[in-house]
């Protein structure tokens, strides 16, 4: 399993094409974008900063990747994660699992994000309100 | 033992990083007693903050030494 | 709910963008592309070639979305739906759903994806095998 | 009543719809017993393909008038 892991603090570019080795084989490919809100905890924001504690940020995804590949296996993962300030709605998180059947990639999407909201070091750290 | 604090606990503590020396390996109640001893206002945060450990979540029995990076991880809400 | 549906015979050009009127509210974007595969039941081709009752499938395609979203409020849903031959490696179908959260994103696309392919009147009507 | 034929049942048929006509209204029954007096190699099909009645799949006391378009739907496998 292919996995690319993305901390940026520019904005994302998804990138959904399959890496080249994998022609032919993924049939299906399964996109998360996670973008920030107008509002936070009922109040209406502008932005959102985010703050990463970036090489274990970095470890835990793909420990978890590999952990639910175990289980779902899939062909490659790429995640970008953004920190910093994120004006409303732009993407805080892009993740494309590509595997030959959908129901892997979907279980890889839908696990990894839960996981991610446990166990990976990154914060809101601080809303920034409409002006 | 570098210690670095992330988050909200960086308000508490008002710095991102200290250093904290240990003569022999310690297990996580002590490095809590030593960060307490420096910023008694971590030991509210003690029950939901975990320790990691040259980037990896310390588990229960874990021992921590004085060359190891140990980072508290408040409630995490990336994504 | 915003629903759009496209069937054609051209190369899917998925479209992320939210649509304007939701700019803030879409915390989650779900996306999902199948792709032609160069192996079908076990036997390799180049092409795949798909056929629908044009009507009827968008019609059941709407109708899958509405059920689905009263379970599972979406903000907007879009599909393409390509027909016609489709070589190995290029999108047979592309589906998005905007939602607040994650959770209906998901459960819309999984769900709609399920259902598509036990009630929409599309058709793999012939493998066209490697030269 | 316009009969319209999808997928490989089109190879059974060999054709993509036909004319077929009711002086009344017809139960889905009707509608097969005249469809296999035409293609009588629909029969094997009859278990496994669902009849709908202008773009929506009929019900099982569906009426068919004569004006309605019906299609044979074999198994689907779009997506």
């Amino acid at each position: 399993m292919q996995i690319e892991i993305e901390m940026i603090t520019q904005p994302i570019q998804p990138r959904r094409e399959l890496p080249a080795a994998l022609a032919g084989l993924a049939g299906a490919v399964a996109e998360f974008t996670g973008i920030v809100r107008a509002e936070e905890n009922g109040r209406p924001v502008a932005a959102l900063e985010y703050e990463a504690y970036a090489p274990m940020a970095e470890r835990e995804m793909r420990r978890i990747i590999e952990a639910v590949g175990r289980e779902h296996p899939c062909l490659a993962v790429r995640v970008i994660h953004r920190v910093g300030v994120i004006p409303v709605g732009e993407a805080a998180i892009y993740v494309a699992a590509f595997a030959p059947h959908r129901a892997e990639a979907f279980a890889m999407l839908t696990k990894f994000m839960d996981r991610l909201k446990q166990d990976v070091p990154i914060w809101k750290v601080r809303a920034i309100e409409q002006p | 033992m570098r210690i670095l604090f992330f988050g909200h606990l960086r308000d508490v503590t008002r710095c991102a990083r200290m250093e904290v020396h240990f003569d022999e390996s310690a297990d996580a109640d002590a490095v809590w007693r030593k960060l307490i001893e420096s910023h008694p206002a971590l030991a509210r945060f003690h029950g939901c903050v975990r320790l990691a450990r040259n980037c990896e979540y310390a588990g229960a029995d874990a021992r921590f030494a004085d060359a190891d990076e140990v980072a508290l991880i408040p409630p995490v809400s990336g994504g």
